[in-house]
């Protein structure tokens, strides 16, 4: 157990250390963000009930750009060799560094979220509960994104189907999070929606990181 | 009875067999320099070794007992290094090695780039290492590694003459130590009383069936 | 080239020019405080509010003023490779971002009575705020990398392709608010300020500029500092 | 010339081969404007009038993913360096490359449009005039995207940075482009768009090969 | 008059003075072995060569003429073999070389591949590759540059003993042509009548002065 406790100390420290500082993965979500008005028009209601979409495709984007690399990087340099034969269990790694991106990558995007919806004119209930759905929503995004990435390396030589299997995964988790932030906008209850985002996390904790261990380990050959 | 033992050891890559029926057999405190042409399967045999690739056929023993039986007891006692030297380039020397100190002392690292000549460079981010530098500090993971095998695939690689020589005495006192030693090299390297191992004797003489 | 610049040069310069701009600083923004809180008459519309515009106006100009100074500033980094130009680059980029920022806050501040909401897609607002973004990537890129020089390097090149940008960002942006809403929604004070507004503001304005150029000075002396700091460190571990 | 489109079919290989990253930038770009009718409810006239929008940003994103691999791999295994002092100038190196990313990454996006744009039924001559202006202002997209990846080399993260500094000089292409289309679907004449959609083709063209070789020679500082 | 004169050289890396006061002169046809320690400013002199950075002080002359006055004309004649291979790892070793030809001749890719050795693994994508035998693709680069003038750096890393031979063939022929050569190395080469340049003669103690 500590020993679980220090590895995902140690690959957080890591991950946190190569990260950019949290600073930027904010502003890059609030620049995206901040670039539909200019595609849809500057109308107030019209943007308001954009909003949730809008900000769930920025935290969406921002975790891809952002996990992508995480494997490669190691996968280049041969630092992935060592992980995967290294003492601890390949799946522990690679939920610590999920962990770590998402504390990184995601949790930010959550805390600025109602700095963006300010924008968008969402009235703080409305943004809060945007929150509870980002904070619920993102971290499947990371742990699929990482099968992801995990797979990709395996295929580098293009197998087509990766992000044929990944992205549509992503689809539930987005849809659900709009939908949760649309009904918390509309006054309904935005509750059904977000124990759907739960359900999934609980699933994509279990399945993610075998799926991505598997996927690394394949890439070894 | 020794240590670690290969029997009949195939290996394929890419759909070609690189070489077959390949035994050794490495005591505790022994060497083993592993030669052979470039493609011969030196990074190969030491990345099965390594428990990277798995042989084709064969079977790797370690005291006797075949270590698919226990994977992860022998992950444990074995170190592996590549010819990559993974390093993360935006982190400092010590951050990069601290990372890898298997040692429960934490003063070790320092020790450990110390005796490679590269205590000096400490706090600067690797990017700004030469190549030959990189590479020590790739070394000094394996001293850092408290395993009692250590895999290194040429080791001396872009190592200057006085590096070269702090190798070899670390690899000497890791013997003393009842350490062994695998290691490929192309350079003359000065290892008393080691087993060689040429590949070339295993080579399979075929050419490259086209991979897709 | 950076073995004829010398340090001490600007240094002596520096410290001649700091007081003065410092005090003139103190005067004009005194005198525009006074003259715009206390001694002129609330807008006949806008009320009291429209004292907010003493800040919000002249920080509007700093920001796109400031910009432009870094942009020239990096011209002469990369033409003649001068350190005082990166050094004045690196000083002047905060400032601009922080007048920006000021200008879309006090602005947002003037939105709420005005407009009864923070913000407006305006296009002045908007253009304000892309220009904050070019600030925030501009400092972000400078600070990216292990070597300072790299920095520089970069952000030299981006300062240059944002000032060719910033005027096409700011007629496409003030073209789309134009057709998308009627230009009633806000009616910016503009040319039609009379006198009595007319004053406090230049008074303000021009001690906004001093202020920046005090502010620039003393950073670039810390700059230099901090400099110096860094070699003396990265010798102190090369040397080992 | 021979040069020139030697690097521009390399390229286009190397980015076949590795046809994984290609089928991402696609697939992203249709669940982005597949994702917004969710947002913003079902009413044909709405979604209609933020097609264009909705598109356009969703195509800008996409090529935002894929920049980062403009040069990075280069620069990580040394064909950089090559280039830099290569037989032709470094500023033609930088279009074709430039150039294969638009092809790569952008043009599918234009071939994709319509099809997408069934999602919001538009008028197939809308979505015509929409095709348009993505061909026309894509290209713009990856120049100023080649200034981002090469001044981001070697930094600390990339994968954020690039987007950080590029964003904004996104905007009046953003702008111009989505009211050609707008335009168009409101029965106006787009020309005049198009045209500043080609003037700012014209200057990047111009300023971005510039800029970007710059940042290369300086990256191997 | 020599083809390649360095006068008064001097090296900054990462605002620290490598080397300082670095001379010397090369003559079509000849040879120049640097040498020196890890960390000692072979790259980087070799690099400086390349025109990939400048140096912070001195000057460098080809035929008696500054090499700033024509940049492109002295990066036409140049060939520079970095530390890293410079490969495609999915195109195949032959696309890989065929970029990479600056010879009119699209026959001379195969036959680099054979001089070292290579031709068997022509169709094989170059990810398929062993160390060495990538090393060796990434000098059959340097066969096909068409260049008068050689700028390697530790060339024979990771090649074996045979590759290591074809290659000093190789360096001999291209001497005879009147080609001339300038390369770096840890290890023992032959090469007749070759100029050597020890780093260590160069290296700067004293701490580096104030940078901005
Ligand atoms: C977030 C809110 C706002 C922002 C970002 C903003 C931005 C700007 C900018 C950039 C300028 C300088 C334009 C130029 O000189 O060319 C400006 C000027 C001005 N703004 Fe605002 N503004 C905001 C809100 C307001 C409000 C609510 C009012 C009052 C109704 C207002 C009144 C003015 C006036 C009178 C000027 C001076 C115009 C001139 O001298 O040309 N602004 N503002
Ligand atoms: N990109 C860089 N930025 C800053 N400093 C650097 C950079 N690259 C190398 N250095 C420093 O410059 C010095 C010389 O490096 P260089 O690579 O030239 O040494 P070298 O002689 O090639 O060593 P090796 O034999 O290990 O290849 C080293 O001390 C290194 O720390
Ligand atoms: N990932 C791989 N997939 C398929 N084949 C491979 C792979 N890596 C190496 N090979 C092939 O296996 C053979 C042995 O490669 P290996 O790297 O073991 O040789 P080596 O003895 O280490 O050569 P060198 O001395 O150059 O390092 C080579 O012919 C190579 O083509
Ligand atoms: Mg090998
Ligand atoms: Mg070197």
């Amino acid at each position: 157990m500590t020993a679980f406790l220090g590895q995902v100390g140690r690959e957080l420290r890591l991950a946190l250390r190569q990260s950019a500082d949290l600073a930027m993965v904010v502003l890059f979500f609030a620049l995206v963000a901040a670039l539909f008005p200019f595609a849809v028009g500057p109308e107030p209601n019209l943007l308001m009930r954009l909003a949730p979409g809008v900000i769930w495709v920025s935290a969406l984007l921002s975790v891809l750009l952002s996990l992508e690399r995480l494997f490669l990087a190691d996968y280049e340099d041969g630092t992935l060799e060592l992980l995967v034969i290294g003492p601890q269990p390949l799946e522990l790694v690679v939920l610590a560094k999920t962990l770590a991106h998402w504390l990184t990558a995601a949790l930010p995007l959550v805390a600025a979220a109602p700095v963006v919806s300010v924008l968008y004119n969402l009235s703080a209930e409305a943004a809060g509960w945007l929150m509870l759905a980002l904070a619920l929503g993102t971290p499947s995004l990371s742990l699929v994104g990482a099968v992801g990435a995990a797979l990709a390396l395996g295929a580098r030589r293009g197998g087509v189907l990766i992000p044929i299997i990944v992205l549509p995964l992503y689809v539930p988790t987005l849809i659900f999070g709009v939908m949760a932030s649309e009904a918390a906008l509309a006054g309904l209850s935005a509750k059904p929606y977000l124990l759907f985002l739960g359900a999934i996390l609980l699933l994509m904790l279990f399945v993610a990181p075998l799926a991505a261990a598997a996927g690394l380990r394949h890439s070894m050959e | 009875m020794p240590e670690l033992v290969g029997r009949d050891l195939e290996c394929r890559r890419g759909g070609r067999v690189v070489f077959r029926d390949l035994s050794f057999a490495l005591d505790a405190g022994a060497a083993l320099i592993v030669t052979g042409p470039n493609g011969s399967g030196k990074s190969s045999l030491l990345k099965i070794l390594a428990g990277l690739i798995r042989p084709s056929a064969g079977t790797l023993l370690r005291d006797g007992h075949p270590v698919e039986e226990d994977r992860a007891a022998y992950l444990r006692v074995i170190c592996y290094l590549g010819h990559t030297d993974a390093l993360k380039l935006v982190l400092t020397v010590q951050e990069n090695l601290a990372f890898w100190n298997r040692t429960n002392d934490p003063a070790r690292p320092a020790q450990a780039l110390d005796v490679l000549g590269m205590a000096a460079f400490a706090d600067l981010p690797a990017r700004l290492l030469s190549a030959g530098q990189r590479r020590r500090l790739a070394l000094a993971r394996v001293l850092v590694s408290a395993a009692p095998m250590w895999i290194l695939d040429e080791p001396t690689v872009g190592l200057d003459d006085q590096a070269r020589q702090a190798l070899s005495e670390v690899l000497a006192a890791h013997r003393a130590e009842g350490g062994s030693l695998v290691l490929s090299t192309h350079q003359a390297v000065d290892l008393p009383a080691a087993e060689r191992l040429d590949l070339k004797a295993f080579a399979v003489e075929e050419l490259p069936e086209m991979v897709w | 080239m950076h073995r004829f610049a010398n340090p001490g040069r600007f240094q002596r310069l520096a410290d001649k020019i700091l007081p003065w701009s410092a005090a003139g600083a103190v005067i004009a923004l005194a005198t525009g405080l006074y003259m715009g809180l206390i001694a002129s008459p609330p807008d006949y519309q806008q009320g009291e509010s429209v004292r907010i515009m003493y800040v919000h106006v002249p920080s509007a100009w700093m920001a796109l003023f400031v910009y432009v100074v870094i942009a020239l500033a990096s011209a002469s980094a990369l033409i003649w490779r001068h350190p005082l130009a990166d050094l004045t680059a690196r000083a002047a980029s905060p400032l601009g971002a922080a007048f920006a920022l000021l200008t879309l806050v006090t602005g947002s501040l003037w939105g709420e009575p005005m407009w009864g909401t923070w913000w407006v897609w305006d296009a002045r607002l908007t253009s304000m705020l892309v220009l904050f973004f070019l600030y925030l990537g501009h400092m972000a890129l400078m600070n990216a990398f292990e070597d300072q020089a790299r920095g520089y390097r970069a952000a030299a090149v981006l300062a240059l392709v944002g000032v060719i940008n910033v005027p096409i960002i700011k007629y496409s942006v003030e073209w789309w608010s134009t057709l998308h809403q009627p230009a009633s929604v806000l009616r910016l004070g503009g040319p039609t300020i009379e006198a009595s507004l007319l004053w406090p503001l230049a008074a303000m304005a021009v001690g906004f500029k001093l202020y920046f150029v005090t502010l620039l000075l003393l950073r670039i002396k810390s700059e230099l500092a901090a400099a110096r700091l860094r070699a003396l460190q990265a010798a102190k571990i090369r040397a080992g």
